[in-house]
């Protein structure tokens, strides 16, 4: 979708302010709802791709006004209840359902940091021969996808320049709306400054992209 | 106005913590979750897993050739060499500041990040104003890090569209031949890891 | 500038919802508003160039979230700050500066209509020939101005054809900054929404917009 | 949640109210204004230009030839002849619904619209919601409106990037062949004349 989120480009949100000595987190609420949508997910009801979806889809207004973790817990709570894994009756009231069954086992204590350092890779083994090769010129495609992408607006119709080649990846336009993983090529594209932004760019500068070879045409 | 925004603002925020708490508490009662796996999780990113572990890859990188070579052939097992791995770093990729090439991190969808190497990344790094500009205006973002970079010097931005995660090997500064990978590593912060500044001698 | 305003495209703000029998004004407060930015504009201290840069320079989450009337009043408070109409003190305080003389004389009732009825033409007679005719081919400039400017992201850098020849007009990146009308030729500019949107987009579609020369390059 | 949200909003609101007063009350004070300048302004626009302006231009057009082949070659001089020019209608087109295409105004960078002939926007053209989905998805605009234009008609949108202004002439509806310019005039609402409605008989 071409929401607020995608805002490379963009301009009129003024200078970058570095925090001197930041804290890991500005308050303990903010680390507990890191963790409790990590634990959320460890439920495995949805995936990374429809959890970014759901922080995309929020009315844009709260998109750019709520901070980091405010976002964060407002796509926990819609995507708990998008799986029903919650009622909105029990947000409301703060209690249990008495009629839905105590879920178990959650995730617990001992098998947190294992879990992170497992993570979870997106490559995939296919079958399939990348249909580009590092070097070759392709053109980003000019798409306006209603639903999940991660094919910014700024490169759509751009010509850039295949510089690697990552194999096969989850295609997140179809895992966000649980369509199936359709792993494909992912490559990284080279798209120089004055290619993207026109002659005011510097002309050795570049921007680089991880993009699906569904995102990519031959230029 | 100011005044009146910084009490909307604290409101707001003690509502916030409420409905945290609140959302918690139903979902333990619920089983969904265990609160010792919330202070476990909280704890490894508080305590474990933060930008220490990139000065670590960076000072080895810089003492240990074959290691830079692992390094730069395949980040994700030179990284895992070092015992950094997983959520948010399952794929790395490593870039090279040269003299003639300076590279900047940045994630304009969202605000992807390595994770297993830097931890959790700064309010700025999320920010709208970073994420906006850094591809449209490298070189304007850098000055406001008080980084000016010759326009001979290409600027490289990584956006990091997919689950790659990129993590910048900044310059080794002259003038530390002497020292070895401890005392380098201390030279290393979180933001030349991620190209917004430069390591000082 | 490549502002929150410049919204064309994008999706994530929900459907149109039109409302009934609505009134010109949904409290009195809009149309004050609405009259005292117009009146303070008769003071002719700023141009309605510069008008709208205010609007499109205020914080993006607020240009989101506030409605029409009250991001009017943000600009109307800002523009006459800026003008120096008002100073940060008396708007603070609300009681006008005793220092500062009283300002005669504002625009009075009987001038109202007479003015609106009038209104601020923006077309200059030119010696200047046009560059383009209609039937024309044309490519919008891939331009990224930080300033004001009225050339939309959506069709940078897009073939269009020129539509009509609305003769020479004020142009607005200079007006809104102060640096002269600089009238220059404005054209309507047809361009099919297939080349704006790609090719799910209906082939018998188009989207014209009124472009000025400095916008255009020969396609 | 809800209550929460709505229990701020009045609250912004009542603000907003003593904001305005306020304002008025220095610009008053300062001789900057004058308050029976606001009431007078603010009277035109309630009770004196509005969407009946723009009916008359469209009746007329229906119902003289010859005024219609003035009003499509040059629409400010002909919609001064009915005594409607001025701000924010001081460079006019008018643009055509016919049995092939279908006009759609929008002004996609703020909320330009023909004052003049149609009085003030209502919200929803100022809505960020039209204004973003008006140029990349109008059929969708317009069956948001009920209206449903078949795939060979072609959907022409008209962004007011400049100062020129857009007043659509409807479709005369079939069976009004009988009707005089002042029950035709009846006929036309606003919206008929943005675009995102059709004449009804």
């Amino acid at each position: 979708m071409n929401g607020v989120h995608d805002m490379g480009g963009m301009h009129g949100f003024g200078p970058v302010e570095p925090e001197a000595n930041e804290p890991v987190f500005h308050a303990p609420w903010e680390g507990r709802v890191l963790a409790l949508r990590r634990a959320l997910g460890a439920w495995r009801k949805w995936n990374i791709d429809a959890g970014r979806h759901s922080i995309e889809t929020l009315p844009p207004a709260d998109y750019l006004r709520l901070s980091y973790y405010e976002k964060w817990l407002a796509s926990a709570i819609k995507l708990a209840l998008g799986a029903g894994l919650i009622t909105q009756r029990e947000l409301e009231t703060g209690k249990r359902d008495p009629s839905v069954p105590v879920a178990t086992p959650p995730l617990t204590a001992d098998k947190v940091l294992p879990a992170i350092l497992k993570g979870g890779p997106t490559h995939r083994e296919t079958a399939a021969t990348p249909r580009f090769a590092a070097g070759q010129a392709v053109r980003a495609r000019e798409i306006n996808p209603t639903g999940h992408t991660r094919l910014p607006r700024y490169v759509r119709g751009r010509r850039g320049m295949i510089e690697r080649d990552h194999g096969a990846h989850v295609f997140p336009d179809s895992n966000a709306r649980f369509l199936g993983e359709n792993p494909q090529y992912l490559y990284t594209v080279r798209f120089s400054a004055r290619e993207l932004w026109g002659e005011a760019a510097n002309p050795g500068d570049a921007v680089y992209l991880d993009l699906w070879e569904d995102y990519l045409d031959v230029a | 106005m100011a005044d009146e925004h910084d009490h909307d603002h604290d409101n707001h925020l003690s509502e916030t913590v409420l409905r945290v708490k609140a959302l918690e508490s139903l979902l333990v009662e619920k089983g969904l979750v265990d609160p010792a796996a919330l202070d476990a999780m909280v704890d490894v990113y508080e305590n474990k897993i933060g930008p220490r572990n990139g000065a670590k890859v960076v000072a080895k990188a810089w003492t240990d050739p074959a290691y830079k070579a692992r390094l730069m052939a395949d980040a994700t097992a030179a990284i895992a060499e070092l015992g950094y791995s997983g959520a948010q770093g399952e794929h790395m990729v490593v870039v090279e500041n040269t003299p003639t090439v300076h590279n900047l991190v940045v994630c304009t969808l969202c605000s992807c990040y390595p994770w297993p190497v830097l931890g959790l990344p700064p309010v700025w790094y999320k920010s709208s104003a970073y994420r906006s500009r850094a591809v449209i205006d490298p070189r304007g973002v850098l000055k406001d890090f008080g980084l000016t970079v010759p326009d001979d010097v290409a600027v490289r931005v990584w956006d990091s569209t997919a689950e790659i995660r990129y993590l910048v090997l900044p310059e080794r500064p002259a003038g530390t031949e002497g020292l070895g990978a401890e005392a380098l590593e201390a030279l290393v912060t979180r933001d030349t890891m991620i190209g917004t500044a430069k390591v000082m001698p």
